[in-house]
Parts: structure tokens; C-alpha cells; sequence
């Protein structure tokens, strides 16, 4: 049964053999030569240590979204995102049969590849390059890597690609439940992700260190942090849990400058406060920044713009990473060229902002600081309660019982449809309907308040639907609100 | 009278945002609105359009095979008895960068009578809607 | 002899002559005829009215920097600003000819171009081609123009653009004096400048109103503020002198966010005092942020990132109008489409950002914009003193004896090389030598505390030059500090 | 031995920054430099050069008529006597996007013997100095 305890290594090798038995590649993996390998080859391109490198230096390091199929093409992708956009950190985004397990579908839509010269995969099949291939990979760039997949079920990924020397792995259960498919079941996926949080640990334990991603879950229409906070610290404590040492909570900017900034600065130590609460120690934690993750102008000249505001909130909030979005994010697949120019766009910002030291927002700040906490406190500790305690069995219920609820989720699963969002006159996100969430009434007078401003001064209708549809497509059509 | 409209997204597509946005708005602006959610397949818009009666299919598609799971379907609705029903479809409805004008064009070839373009508003759907149906 | 009153009638009308005739275009200038013209085709494209409006609409405005020859290529050019760029006030640079008065030589290189199909002139000839034919520019733009000129002796220039539809006048007598002239003379410049003040003084005062653009004097080096608002305020006074109701004072970007808003919050309210205490009413100021303006990166994401950081200083520093940066400013003459690019994506800058209140800064800030003020004023101050209460007196006298002197200016006349500048720790500009600048000794602490403070903590060796040569040059290498 | 020096920007240029960043840090280089300042002739810095026995000139031009600038320099040196100085000229030389390599061999072909590129720092001048002269 789903408790949020470390799995036993009986438990977990059993685990193992199934996956790696899923299909040939797995018999690849063998953790120990993987050590080896980690340490011997891979020694200066470990994720957790290239950012505290970047720590100690006061720097702030970038990273793009990319992969493609077939791994050549992957590779000259990456060199050019590692030398032109000066990335730091290189990922690698799987292809969506992989996300599904369809590794029979990957392998004939490689053969086909191959046979008529171009590709059909949406990103790189990991599973079926398997570890030596990927490693050839890994050793073509002088960065560290991290893999990113969206799967429920993404173990044989993150076992193969481990191996293969990439360092850091997104996600925990949460979003890939609610975005990235229609059916998923968030206790399944909760388990699938264990597997992968405890792999991350032995690792670790076993002197290679390794980062667990955490992301909770996407806004892509502008939702309060607080609600995509309490998804990252359920997802942390599961990754604790499991023995990870090195966590990413993840943040994303949503255009407003003090509305991020203060979230930026607060995730951190809500994240610490939850981990000490439950006694895990030794825990380092670096803030990953996102670009606005919801729909993007379709004019690069706006792509730019929204970049340069998120990275500003980015670097002011004290971001250790900022997650990049191509120019060409709003219009279609990402083209090398303006996902390097974006990704060196915001190296050359980070580079003339940050040795600035900008006090910013004032009391203004305080506020909205003061409430992403209240918020995300009573968001987790009523999952906790739920749970009786503990993180994982309370957000499965929680989310179950439509008391937590994603807005505008794909998954039948969890979309009452109920809570509804909407930006304030300033661009600041707020709930517009609250639904069934577990938020004190003088925290929905706030947002409720924040918005009724907005009609007055913009002179809306009460019921304006046009508020939300506004509110969810300003950054998309080159504005704030 | 209610006019009754069926709105789902596509394929194996998981893009919510956009097709639930207009299910709103056209719901707000007085039609009766059945959204069969993501990842649906042209079984399931035809088989949601007969129970429902209805007089639309709005069919998003966003993660760039739109073309690939839209072939066939003005056929198939005719096929199974729909001949008077209105097609759109709208996102982002192919791979690549190909200018507006050509893609729309594929689209009405392929028996729709209203593309959607990104970025356009739910009130010029709602406008398409009133000028087609009423 | 100078002095800094309004001319009389009989002396104005002395000087007009005397410039219209010089060259036969004058001809064609009638001020009440332009009245008229004014009046009845440009009254929705007057630059004082538009920015009116964009005050009221709580909008900052953008403008390029732009203007070639033959005529038709200009508005080609101009509009691709106008329409792609979305530039709101549309400038026209003359060419280095025109600025020398030597229209006998731009009529030669007119004829030559037309002969040889391609240009030789580095901006437009609006005297040669004179009234008549400028107005079929200004037609053929729906936005308000403005000249910009950086000629010593820029009066029939004024006259003809004027005259033609134009509503916006660069520059007062220092910036031309001290960085486009080898040898001119302070005290000429300003009498020259005084009729062109006059000018549009008159204009105003027959109902169509126009902006005196009063720039002080370049930062290419990364001056203190307060010295280039020494200048502004000393132009301001003569702009004010003549009639000027409408006054543009100048702050320019230097890529320290906090210094950046500082400054520019405080510029109009200096300016208003020293205009106050001269007795000088209904004059509507309003601040002109320009992106840096000395060296920028080649690389152009470099310029994209320096572009974007001064426009979040300049929109957080409340300007109400920004001069825009083209990506191609390090590297060679602006291309359209690379001037269009910077410009468009400052205007999504400014549409993401306008609408946010943001503080920024804190108790920080408010040490800057102090000492901002207090430095202004001693400058000020004293060239008040050295010119019995006059301010143009006093500057030019300030200036001949080196107690003013613009670092790194080209003439020699102005320039013994003493004042030099620095960046410290965070990147705020600093005096390095304040040489004879008339700065009190506490200031002179505080700017050498601060370079000090640099020195140590990047271990630099006390009269490191590369401290010098590393400030001028961090930006255009893509860096603050 | 002190080496003298003579620095200027050439036509009618008024671009001074890097000239005088460059005498400056020559100066402190231990060179003896001398900068006639902005809009000077190929004359005046002959003249300059003889006058204060130099060994070098070094050019500046940023504004981009560098190219008819200092069309015949050399020839106009050695006419003067001047046959064993070393020229320099750097800046913003050419109008135009013009590929570096191209710039650069334009004016080693116009026999100058160092030729600066944008964004070059001080210091590099300073090592060209010292290999040349010393
Ligand atoms: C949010 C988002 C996601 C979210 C979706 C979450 C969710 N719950 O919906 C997540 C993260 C899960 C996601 C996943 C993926 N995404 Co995505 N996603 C986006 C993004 C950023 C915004 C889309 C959006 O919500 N827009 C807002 C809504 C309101 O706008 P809209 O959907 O366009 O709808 C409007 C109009 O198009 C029109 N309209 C829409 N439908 C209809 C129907 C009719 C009949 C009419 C008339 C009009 C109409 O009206 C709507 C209202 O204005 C876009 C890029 C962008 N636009 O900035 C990429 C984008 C659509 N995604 C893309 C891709 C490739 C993917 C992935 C394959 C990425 C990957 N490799 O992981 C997966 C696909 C998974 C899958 N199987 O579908 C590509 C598609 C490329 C293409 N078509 O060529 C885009 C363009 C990003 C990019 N530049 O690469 N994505
Ligand atoms: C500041 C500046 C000005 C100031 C100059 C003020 C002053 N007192 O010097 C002002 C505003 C007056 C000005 C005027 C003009 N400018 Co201007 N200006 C610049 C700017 C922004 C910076 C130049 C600078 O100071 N760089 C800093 C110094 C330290 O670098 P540097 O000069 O390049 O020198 C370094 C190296 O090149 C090298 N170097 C330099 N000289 C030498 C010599 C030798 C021997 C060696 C080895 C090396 C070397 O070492 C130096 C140290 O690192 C540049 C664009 C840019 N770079 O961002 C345009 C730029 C140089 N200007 C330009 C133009 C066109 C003009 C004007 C014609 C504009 C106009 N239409 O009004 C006028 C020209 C007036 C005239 N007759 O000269 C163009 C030139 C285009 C071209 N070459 O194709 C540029 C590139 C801007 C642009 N993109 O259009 N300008």
C-alpha cells in the first residue's frame, strides 16, 4: 500500500527487475559500473555540483527545454544550446511514446526514421538508444544533463538515462497526472515516482550525487503560487523520504514582478520548514526559476519580452536556475536557432543583473510574501491532514476528493472544473472561484477583493467572462493586464 | 431554442486550456455546451454530436497533428447521418512554421467551415457561431 | 552679449533673416503659414499633445534613433518604425554635413547619389531638401516627428523642420559642443541655441506647441548622473528663458538598476525646482529615459539584454518616454529591421511592465537619489555663482575654466583629462578623479569609499587603470561588473 | 630607453573614448604617448610623429570612413622619411556588417602593420607594443 516511507531495498530491487525487464535496454543497467562511470567520466558535469559551484560564485545558471529524434540530430541540438546559448545545464526531453512506455511504437517509428531521412519522434527515445548510445551522447557535450520526462510511469527512463551519466531527473507524480494525460490515477504515478526518488538516492548514498526535480504542477493560465507550492513541497517530502539529498523546487513566473519575486524568495524556506517538520536533514535546496510556462506571444519580439521580464523576477527572487523558453514558444516546435538566441538572451541578463543587489516591492512584497505562505500552509496541512499525516496518502485523497484541484487539468480524474483564476489590476494572480479548496475566508476576501477592484476600475461587468479569458491570454497577446 | 454544440481536443492530444476556455465562453453566450474533454478520438465527437443533437463540432488541436487526426471527418459525420453539422477546428493545427493563410485553407479543403487561428479571442468564435447557426 | 534672456523681437527676427537667407530653402519658412500648417494637418501628430495623451493613459513612449538619405528611402525607413517598430514619436537625424552647415557639400553628394543610385550621406539633408519636401515626409507618417540634429549651429534646421510639420527639437548647446566638436565654442553655441529655444517658444505662443529635448550631455563612459543633470537643468533654464513651455529633461540608462530609477525619479523634480526659483511657470516637463548610450555589445543578444535592462529601470523610474537602442548599436549603422526589432520589443517591455507598481530600491535608493540631489545642486550651484545668477554665463565660464568638464569629451577646448570615472562593487557609476569638479569633500568620500570597497573585493592593486578601462567597457562586454 | 608614441583620431572623427582609453593605458604601459585628439589629418600625425621622434602611430576611427581615411598613410610616411615606423589603426573601421578577416586584411594590405578590432582591450595593444619595440 502508498505510504510515504523509503522503500525497502527488496522492495525496491523487485521493482527493478521488473522494469529493467521491460524491455532489452534495461539489461544495460547496472548501478555500480554506473557509479563508476558517473565518477571517472562524468566527475565535472554532475548536476548538484555545478550548482553549488554556481552558488559559491553568485551565479545563476540556465537551462532550455529540448530533444529530438534521432540522437545525432539530439546531439548537434545540445552543442548548439551548450556553445551559442551558453546553457548550463542540458536536457534532454523523451519523445511521447516513451512518455506512454510505447517502446515498440518508438522502435518502428525509429526504423522508419531512418528509412525515409527525417524524424517522427517529438524527442529522444531514450529507452531505446539505451545506456550506451546515450552515453555517447552525454560524452559529445561538457555540460551536466538532466532528463526530462513527463511520463506517470517514467521509471525504465530514469533508470537507463541515470546510468547513461545524466545527473538530474523532473518530476514527481503530480504533474504528469494532471497535465500530460486524460486517465492517469495520481496514487499509481505516486508509486512509479518513489521507484525513481529512491534510484536518485542510492546514487547519491552511493557517493554520485543526483537532483530530483520537483515541479508540482504547471500554470499555464496564471494560478496562484500557493497552489503550485503546496504540490512541491508533497512532491519534496516524497523525495525525501526516499533519501534524496538534493532537491529543485520549482517556481514560475507569471509576469507580475512582485507577485514572482515573492514567490521566488519564499519557496525555499517553505519547503525547508515542511522538510525539518518531518525531520529530514541535510537536504540542499536550489530554487529553478521557469519562464512563464502558460501560452507565450506569438511574436518574437513579445517572446523576448516576457523572457526579459521573468528572467528580472528570476534574478531578483534569487533563482539558482532559470528554465528558458525558446522565442518560438507561442508559435510551433522550438527551432535551434531561436532557443539559443533565447537561452544567450538571458545569460547576457543574468550577466548585467547579477551582482545587483535590488531591494524590490517594499511592504507591497511583504503582503504578498506573507500570503503565498498562509496559503501554501494551509493548502498542505489540510493534505496532511487528510493523510493522516502523511504527504503522499493525504494529496492522493485530497485530490480524489476534489479538495485540491488543478484548474483547467486534462485529467477527468481531478477536473471538477470548479476553481477558476483570474489576474488583479496589477497582473497578480487570484483565485476568481475558490471551488472546494481549503483556504481560510479571509484569504478568499483577499483574492475575491483583489479582482472586484479590477472590474471596478476597468469597469467590467460583475460576471464578465471575458475577465478570465483576458486574464489567461494577456502575456500571450503582449501584455500584462 | 438551445443550440447544442460538442467541443474535444483531438488525438492524443492533452491540450485543455484553449477548448475548455471556449466551452465557457460559448456556454456564457447561451449555447448548450457538451465538452468531451482531451484525447478524444472522431468516434467519440460524432457519437457525443448524435446523442446530443447537436448542431456543432468545435475540434482544438494543438500539439501539431491536427492535420493527421482531422483527415477523413466531414465523411465520416456524413457517413453516419450528420450532414448539416458545422465543423471547426482551431490551435495550433500543424508542425512547423507555415504561414496562416495555407493552413487554413488545408482545413476548409478538408470539409470544415470555420479554422480557428491561435491567439484568437472566444468572442470571434462565439461571433462565427451566431452568424452560422442562428 | 550673452545672457540668458528672452531675445527681443527685432534681435530674433535680425537672426532669422540672416539664417534663412543663408541658404535658398529658408525661403520657403513662414511662421504663420506653418501656423496654419500645423494647425490644420498636424494637430493629431504634435509631440507635446501625443505625450499628453500617453500621460494621461498612463503610457511611456518610444522613438529611435533614425534618418538617411535620399528622402524616400527616410520614409521607407520611418515607417518600418513606425509600423513595425511601433515607434510613437518619429525622429530624423541629419547628416554630418547639414551639421556643419555645409549644405553646398550635401547638395553635391545629393546630385552624386542620384547619379550613383546609392548614399552618401549618413542622415537626412533637411535643409537642402527644405520645407516643401520634408512636409511630404511628415505626411506620409501618422506619428509626430522630431529633429535631431547635434549641430553646434543648428538654427536653420530648426527653422525648416519646424516649419514643415516637425513639433520636437533636439539638444541644447553642450552635448553638441562637447562631443561632436574638435573645437567649438560653449558661449557661440548657446547664442545659436537661444534662437532655436525661441523658436519653438514662438510656435507655442501661436498654438501649436512644441518640446525643447534637452539632452545636457552624453554618458558614454558612465558619468554620476548628477553631473549630466548639472547640464540638463543649465539647458532647461535657457529653454525656459525664451518661452519654452514644454521641456524634455534627459536621463540615460547606465545599466545599474537602482542608480538608473534613482536618477530618473529625480530629474524632473531638480529641474522643477531650479525652474521654480527662476520664477519659470506652466511648464510641463517630462522625462526622457534613453537606453545607454555609450559602448554597446556587438553580440546581439548582448544588445537585447542591455535594451531590456534599461527599460525596466527606465519604466520603473516613472519616464515617459524611452530612446530606444538599435541591436545593431555596436556593431554598425542600425539596419531597419535590427532598430525595428529593439524597438518593438521595448514596446512589449513597457506593455508587460507599465501597468505594475513596483518599489524598488529601499533605504538604498533613497542614498542614491540623496546624493543625486545633493551633487546636482553643488554643481549647479556653482555655475549659477560663476555667472552672477545667469546659468548659461555661468556655465560657459564654469566650463573655459575646467571647474565643469565632461569626461572624455573630443574637444579640446573643454577637455584637460582630469575627471575620470568608474563602476564600483555593484556597477554605479563613480568619480574616480573628480579633477575640479566643484563637489564637496563628504561626496568626494563617498564615491572614493565606494571604489575602494571594488578595489578590495576583486583584489585589484590600487591604481589598477584596467578598473577604468573595464568599467567603460563591462556593458559592451555583455556584463555589469 | 623611453618610446615615444603618437595617437589620433583620424577625419573628421570625433569618436575619442577609445584613442584617449588607449593613451592612457599605454602611458601607464611606460610608453611616452602623445594624442593630438579627434579630427586630425594624415598630415598632422606625421607631423606629430616626427616632431616627437616616435616609433609608432597609432590611428584611431570609429565613424566608418576609416578606409578613405587612410587611403596612402604609408606611402605619405616613407615620403616624409618616415620608413621604419610601425602604424597601427583600429576601431570601428568599415560602413557595414563586414566579416572581421576581410576588414583586417583591407588595411594590412594598406601597410599597416597592426590592425585593432572592437571590443579589443588595451592591454592586447600594449602586447603588440611590446613585441614590435622592444
Ligand atoms: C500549456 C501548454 C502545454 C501544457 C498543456 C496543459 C493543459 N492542461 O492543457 C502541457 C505542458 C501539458 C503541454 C504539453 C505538450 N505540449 Co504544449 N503548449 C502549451 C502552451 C504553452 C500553451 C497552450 C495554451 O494553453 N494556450 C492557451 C489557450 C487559451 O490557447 P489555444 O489552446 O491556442 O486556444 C485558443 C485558440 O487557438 C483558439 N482555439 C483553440 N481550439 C479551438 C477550436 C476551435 C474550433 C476554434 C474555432 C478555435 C480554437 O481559441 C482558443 C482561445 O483563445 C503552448 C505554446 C503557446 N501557445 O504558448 C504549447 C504548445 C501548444 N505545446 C506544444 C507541444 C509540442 C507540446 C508537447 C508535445 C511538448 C513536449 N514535447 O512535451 C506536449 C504534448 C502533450 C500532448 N500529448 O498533447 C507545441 C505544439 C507545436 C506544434 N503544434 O507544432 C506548442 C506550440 C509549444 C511549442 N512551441 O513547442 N503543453
Ligand atoms: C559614444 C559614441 C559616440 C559619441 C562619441 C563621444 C565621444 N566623445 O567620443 C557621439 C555621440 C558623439 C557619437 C557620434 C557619432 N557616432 Co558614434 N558611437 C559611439 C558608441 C556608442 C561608442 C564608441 C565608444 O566610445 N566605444 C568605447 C571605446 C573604448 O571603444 P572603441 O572606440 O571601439 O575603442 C576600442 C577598440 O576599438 C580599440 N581601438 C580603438 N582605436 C584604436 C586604435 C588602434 C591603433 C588600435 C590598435 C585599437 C583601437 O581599442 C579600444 C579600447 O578597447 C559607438 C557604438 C558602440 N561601440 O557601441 C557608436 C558608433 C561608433 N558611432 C557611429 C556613428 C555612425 C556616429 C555618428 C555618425 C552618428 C550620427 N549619425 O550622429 C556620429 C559621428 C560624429 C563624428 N563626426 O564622428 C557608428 C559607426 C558606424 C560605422 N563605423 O559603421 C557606431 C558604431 C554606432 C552605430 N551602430 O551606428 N558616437
Amino acid at each position: 500500500m502508498l505510504k510515504n516511507e523509503k522503500l525497502s531495498d527488496e522492495k525496491f530491487q523487485a521493482i527493478r527487475k521488473e522494469v529493467l525487464e521491460s524491455w532489452p535496454t534495461g539489461a544495460e543497467v547496472d548501478i555500480d559500473e554506473a557509479v563508476e562511470y558517473h565518477k571517472l567520466h562524468m566527475a565535472d558535469r554532475n548536476v548538484p555540483k555545478r550548482f553549488l559551484r554556481a552558488r559559491a560564485e553568485g551565479d545563476i545558471l540556465i537551462q532550455p527545454r529540448a530533444g529530438i529524434s534521432p540522437i545525432n540530430a539530439c546531439i548537434d541540438l545540445l552543442q548548439h544550446l551548450q556553445d551559442e546559448g551558453l546553457a548550463d545545464i542540458l536536457p534532454t526531453s523523451v519523445d511521447s511514446y516513451t512518455r506512454a512506455n510505447r517502446y515498440k511504437d518508438c522502435e518502428e517509428a525509429l526504423g522508419k526514421s531512418e528509412r525515409e531521412g527525417r524524424s517522427f519522434l517529438n524527442g529522444l527515445p531514450v529507452v531505446n538508444y539505451g545506456v550506451k548510445n546515450l552515453r555517447k551522447l552525454v560524452e559529445s557535450l561538457k555540460n551536466p544533463m538532466e532528463l526530462r520526462t513527463s511520463s506517470v510511469d517514467a521509471r525504465l527512463s530514469a533508470e537507463i538515462s541515470l546510468a547513461a551519466g545524466y545527473s538530474a531527473f523532473i518530476h514527481g507524480p503530480i504533474c504528469p497526472t494532471m497535465h500530460y494525460h486524460k486517465n492517469a490515477k495520481l496514487g499509481k504515478a505516486a508509486e512509479y515516482y518513489q521507484h525513481i526518488f529512491r534510484l536518485l538516492a542510492v546514487y547519491t548514498e552511493k557517493g554520485v550525487p543526483m537532483t530530483a526535480d520537483v515541479f508540482g504542477t504547471f500554470s499555464n493560465v496564471g494560478v496562484p503560487q500557493s497552489f503550485i507550492f503546496s504540490n512541491v513541497i508533497i512532491e519534496a517530502l516524497m523525495a525525501a523520504a526516499q533519501g534524496v539529498k538534493y532537491i529543485w523546487p520549482n517556481v514560475i513566473m507569471q509576469g507580475n514582478l512582485v507577485q514572482d519575486v515573492a514567490a521566488t524568495q519564499v519557496l525555499p524556506g517553505l519547503v525547508q520548514d515542511y522538510l525539518e517538520k518531518f525531520g529530514y536533514k541535510d537536504i540542499t535546496l536550489m530554487t529553478i526559476a521557469n519562464h512563464w510556462t502558460g501560452p507565450y506571444p506569438i511574436d518574437p519580439q513579445g517572446a523576448y519580452a516576457l523572457d526579459a521580464i521573468n528572467t528580472v523576477a528570476a534574478v531578483l527572487g534569487n533563482a539558482d536556475q532559470i528554465m528558458v523558453k525558446s522565442l518560438d514558444q507561442g508559435l510551433a516546435l522550438p527551432a535551434k536557432e531561436a532557443n539559443g538566441a533565447a537561452l544567450r538572451f538571458t545569460r547576457l541578463m543574468i550577466d548585467y543583473l547579477k551582482k545587483q543587489k535590488v531591494a524590490i516591492g517594499g511592504d507591497d512584497l511583504e503582503i504578498e510574501k506573507a500570503m503565498i505562505i498562509k496559503e501554501t500552509r494551509q493548502l498542505v496541512d489540510k493534505m496532511l491532514e487528510m493523510g493522516d499525516g502523511d504527504p503522499i496518502i493525504g494529496a492522493v485523497n485530497a485530490y480524489e476528493a476534489g479538495v485540491m484541484e488543478s484548474p483547467f487539468s486534462s485529467n477527468v480524474n481531478y477536473n471538477r472544473g470548479k476553481v477558476m483564476v483570474a489576474r488583479d489590476s496589477e497582473g497578480r494572480c487570484r483565485y476568481y472561484d475558490i471551488g472546494d479548496l481549503p483556504l481560510s475566508k479571509d484569504i478568499v476576501k483577499f483574492h475575491q477583493e483583489k479582482l472586484k477592484d479590477r472590474i471596478q476600475k476597468e469597469k467590467r461587468e460583475e460576471d464578465d467572462i471575458n475577465l478570465i479569458t483576458d486574464s489567461i491570454l494577456s502575456l500571450s497577446r503582449g501584455y500584462l493586464v | 431554442m438551445t443550440i447544442n454544440i460538442v467541443t474535444g481536443v483531438i488525438g492524443s492530444d492533452v491540450h485543455t486550456i484553449g477548448s475548455k476556455l471556449l466551452s465557457y465562453a460559448i456556454r456564457k453566450a447561451g449555447f448548450n455546451v457538451t465538452d468531451i474533454g482531451v484525447s478524444v478520438s472522431q468516434e467519440e465527437l460524432i457519437n457525443a454530436a448524435i446523442e446530443t443533437n447537436s448542431q456543432a463540432i468545435l475540434i482544438s488541436s494543438l500539439y501539431g497533428h491536427g492535420e493527421l487526426d482531422c483527415r477523413g471527418f466531414r465523411a465520416k459525420c456524413i457517413e453516419t447521418g450528420l450532414n448539416d453539422i458545422k465543423l471547426y477546428v482551431g490551435g495550433n493545427l500543424v508542425v512547423g512554421k507555415i504561414e496562416w493563410p495555407e493552413v487554413e485553407k488545408k482545413f476548409l479543403d478538408m470539409g470544415f467551415d470555420r479554422v480557428g487561428y491561435p491567439g484568437m479571442t472566444p468572442n470571434q468564435v462565439i461571433e462565427w457561431l451566431e452568424e452560422d447557426l442562428k
